[in-house]
């Protein structure tokens, strides 16, 4: 590669911090706070259901509930039936949703919608509470679902 | 004088003169000139068809009109667009990019600075992962070609090589991945290998010529030669170099094809060898019996453009088409054959062959491969069937 | 966790992320889809430069920002302007090309006809025989570098060759030269030579993909690659094939080129090897010592571009450049070089050699050759003097 | 050249006729008509004085008579002192001008101010009329003043 000019500037732990928003799929990257099904029940229906709509399923939205899983005849990709990692729930719930107001919820309120999403697909019970450490322990059913075509493209 | 040395001719002089009626914009003088020029007013249907959510306008999609075009370049203002939320109209004095992460030297830059770097430019396509994706459907969708297969445009991309920035920041030896993500109301996340990183990708900071379209990604965004356009990551604010994937929503949920097996494609970066005739195609009509030049669009993520064949016989027999120049990797290549037509019904198709050798499949193939519910992906043949009236519909055939 | 196998580092957790405020564009949804896009806002500066007539406002010229831009293609929006007497506004279904005079069958064509006709594409520059003039001023002009040298553009025109459709009227014997007449208010005529028609010349009919902006012959212009712009006639009505040039107002009393001897260069068809450095020029400032990426454009109505070298020293010394693939005959050419600038005042100058081995001139060697009344034409070495704040000025040197 | 499929629409001399406003040096298409200076000189004085100047000078647009010949320290381009032909008056100006309303003028009228014209520069007296015999025959004092380049292009 051509040599550049060398015009970055040093980033700091703290300008890094305040940026990066990446989570990873161990849970590396979550960050402290929590929340409740129940909590995150009120925001959804408040939030997220005007779209998505009630118990995440008919609205004009995708399905966040629900689907059918992958191999049958019209599989979904819904959470509960095609995501591999729940990480993933958090991760863009808090970086994109609700969609009118990207990043107005705080990091507990996104652990408290995405504990509703996963008690809406059966993988949460109703008095949970989610965390950094209880979501990074979520194993999603369709965990083994992928195969993945890089590096060895055919 | 009525029979002169440059004409050659009887004129027929003063008489016929006064007779004529030159049009209107002949005896008028026209318009100004402007800072910045638009298309003709007659052009008003060369647009790109627009297909968003209603209750989040800034999601959706909006094709480029290949139907309505000819030769290889994309003119920006029908670049075709994919927003998850919308344009953000980025300032870019305060805009940066942050490397950081499995580096040596976590490093930002700004808009200005990176335009101070070495650049490399390269005419090279964008296709969405789910460009042409209906032809999944079951049945053959009535729509002009463009808003068939318009989720790729072709640009002469300028910018600096994420190598070079690489260089800068340096790499640990555990860095395997690369997870961008742009400054728009989605922050849109992708993890983009590292060797691909290394090898042939930009950070863009001009299309054909000028900055970047806001749509296009405006101040910044990432370039894959040949790569799906989601990974093409706009409005670039973030590198962050990693061991593994982020597994964001778009490389699990989306951008993966299920599979009859069960099991999902992943990591399907790769843009097939994909081809269609652009003229004629459905929305024009042939005027009657006789000769028409059939031109199209061939492109491969893999690199060149080797042949392309057309087909007047629905696949029965092929000719092999001429390749406008320049031919160039992971580029639009516009193909052309001269065919008269009879006046009967038939089926054409054109058939893209790359120089690794791969072989656009025909649909059957690709749907016995991958069955329906893949929705990314989708490179078979196109067959359109010309109605012995001239008109042109798409088939399954 | 905060040792995770994707970030390898330590992450600074909630409390980091609740002091970080996101740009406001990351917090608001975007832009809608547009049917055709626009430049940001925040590029206003990159217009086209217009110099009109007051009491004309049709009558002048506009400038392509070269300064601005990158790569080798010119946005539609900003490819240069010279009208006569305004942009007219053609109404295809209305406007028809006659070919007549030395020709075996008088054919008109309407647009629909010939956007059936075989089309050939062809990526080339268009140049303005005037462009660059200020080079023959006795004082070296100070203005950026586009509007110096950027009445020239660089597109991919796809059209008719001209070719087939003499073939179709057939030529008499006696015909070499085409008057070619334009349906603006000026009605531009032009006189081309036959060879130059059968050989490479085009109807225009789409420029970079989309069809003809009104400001560059909509709906049909002529191309002749390589050749001054003038001839290549914008909203083509009529050829007239003639044994003698018409000797029109454009082909004598301009577009021809005075010399000291007081006889007058005409028929100077051909737009010579010319290059000179886009980045950095007048109105760029370095910021201080360092590493900087010389670029610019090099290009030669003779066909191909073969070497462009670079100067740091006024001319005493040359480094050759790296061109920028593809590189192809009659088109803009890209030449980079990266440049450790010390701080001292220095005049940086660029050169072209194209394929046939015709060498860009110094000034004083074009102006011994042509003296200061030439005004069309000028194609000698551009010389910018960077001086110890930075700043670049335009000298003769 | 590739073939092509024969679209065109044969032109009878009646359509050429209507569009053909070529003129040939040699006053090949020059139409019947006639016009003197004197209304040549009116009609300039209404209609193209207001940017040209009166008497072709001083204007805002270029100058029509006067200037320097060729080979002097500053050349006009001027019609009497550059033009090679005479014939490039009447064709230029029925086509574009005036430039506020090209094609206003019938071909009579053209021939009255190229007449006008040529008397400015010298080339025709006070009393001339100009018709197309007598335009055809004028030798404009440049003639002999371009050197071809092509097809010789060096
Ligand atoms: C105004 C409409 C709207 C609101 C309100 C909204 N969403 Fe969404 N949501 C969308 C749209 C549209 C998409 C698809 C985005 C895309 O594909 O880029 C989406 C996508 C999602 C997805 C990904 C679905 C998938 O299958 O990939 C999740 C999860 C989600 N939203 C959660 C939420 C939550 C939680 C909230 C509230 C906190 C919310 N949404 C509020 C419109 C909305
Ligand atoms: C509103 C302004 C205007 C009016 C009125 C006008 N002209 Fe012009 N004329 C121009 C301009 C501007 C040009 C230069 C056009 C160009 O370069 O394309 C020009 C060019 C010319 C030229 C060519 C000069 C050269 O050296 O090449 C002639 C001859 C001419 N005009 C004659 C006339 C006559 C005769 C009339 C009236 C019947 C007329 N003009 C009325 C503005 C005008
Ligand atoms: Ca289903
Ligand atoms: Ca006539
Ligand atoms: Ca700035
Ligand atoms: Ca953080
Ligand atoms: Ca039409
Ligand atoms: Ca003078
Ligand atoms: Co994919
Ligand atoms: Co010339």
């Amino acid at each position: 590669a051509p040599e550049g000019p060398r015009l970055g500037r040093p980033a700091s732990p703290q300008d890094i911090a305040a940026q990066d928003i990446t989570i990873f799929p161990d849970g590396g990257g979550l960050p402290t706070g929590l929340g409740t099904v129940a909590e995150g029940h009120a925001l959804y229906d408040s939030h997220c259901a005007g779209c998505h709509g009630l118990k995440g399923m008919g609205g004009s939205a995708e399905e966040l509930a629900g689907g059918a899983p992958p191999g049958s005849p019209h599989p979904d990709r819904t959470i509960g039936a095609y995501w591999p990692y729940a990480t993933t729930v958090f991760d863009y719930v808090r970086r994109a949703m609700p969609i009118d107001a990207p990043r107005s919820l705080n990091d507990s309120q996104v652990y408290a919608v995405t504990a509703y999403l996963l008690y809406l697909n059966g993988l949460l019970g109703a008095q949970a509470t989610l965390d950094a450490r209880t979501l990074a322990a979520i194993k999603m059913p369709n965990r083994d679902g992928f195969q993945r075509v890089w590096p060895g493209h055919p | 004088l009525r029979h002169s040395l440059g004409t050659g001719l009887a004129l027929a002089g003063f008489e016929a003169m006064a007779d004529a009626e030159p049009p209107p914009w002949m005896k008028t003088p026209g318009a100004s000139f402007t800072n910045y020029g638009h298309p003709s007013p007659f052009e008003k249907d060369a647009i790109r068809w627009i297909s968003a959510n209603p209750g989040a306008p800034g999601n959706g999609i909006s094709w480029t009109p290949l139907h309505k075009l000819e030769g290889i370049v994309t003119p920006n203002g029908l670049h075709f667009e994919r927003h998850h939320n919308g344009v953000p109209r980025i300032d870019p004095d305060q805009h940066r990019l942050l490397i950081h992460g499995l580096v040596k030297n976590p490093l930002s830059f700004g808009v200005d600075d990176l335009l101070r770097y070495p650049l490399v430019s390269r005419l090279c396509f964008v296709e969405c992962g789910g460009n042409s994706n209906a032809g999944w459907h079951a049945e053959p969708i009535q729509t002009p070609a463009g808003y068939f297969h318009g989720l790729a445009s072709c640009s002469e991309w300028t910018g600096v090589p994420l190598a070079t920035l690489l260089n800068e920041t340096g790499l640990l030896p555990q860095a395997r991945w690369l997870i961008a993500e742009g400054a728009d109301a989605d922050a849109l996340n992708m993890s983009i290998p590292v060797e691909k990183a290394l090898d042939d990708a930009l950070v863009a900071l001009y299309q054909n010529g000028e900055r970047l379209r806001p749509e296009n990604g405006y101040p910044m965004r990432i370039i894959l030669p040949g790569w799906e356009a989601v990974l093409n990551v706009k409005w670039l604010r973030r590198l962050q170099a990693a061991q593994e994937p982020a597994m964001a929503r778009n490389e699990t949920a989306q951008y993966t094809e299920p599979q009859p097996s069960g099991i999902a494609r992943q990591f399907s970066f790769i843009m097939e060898a994909k081809s269609f005739i652009t003229h004629p195609s459905p929305g024009h009509r042939l005027r009657g019996p006789g000769l028409y030049q059939i031109s199209g669009l061939a492109w491969s993520g893999r690199g060149k453009i080797k042949r392309v064949e057309v087909s007047a016989d629905g696949g029965k027999s092929w000719a092999e088409a001429a390749l406008q120049e320049p031919v160039l990797a992971q580029c639009f290549t516009r193909f052309r054959l001269p065919w008269r037509w009879n006046g009967q019904p038939l089926v054409l198709k054109s058939r893209a062959v790359d120089e690794t050798g791969y072989v656009q499949p025909e649909r059957s193939v690709l749907i016995d491969a991958r069955g329906h519910n893949g929705y990314f992906h989708y490179n078979a043949i196109v067959a359109w069937a010309v109605a012995a009236d001239g008109s042109l519909s798409h088939v399954y055939a």
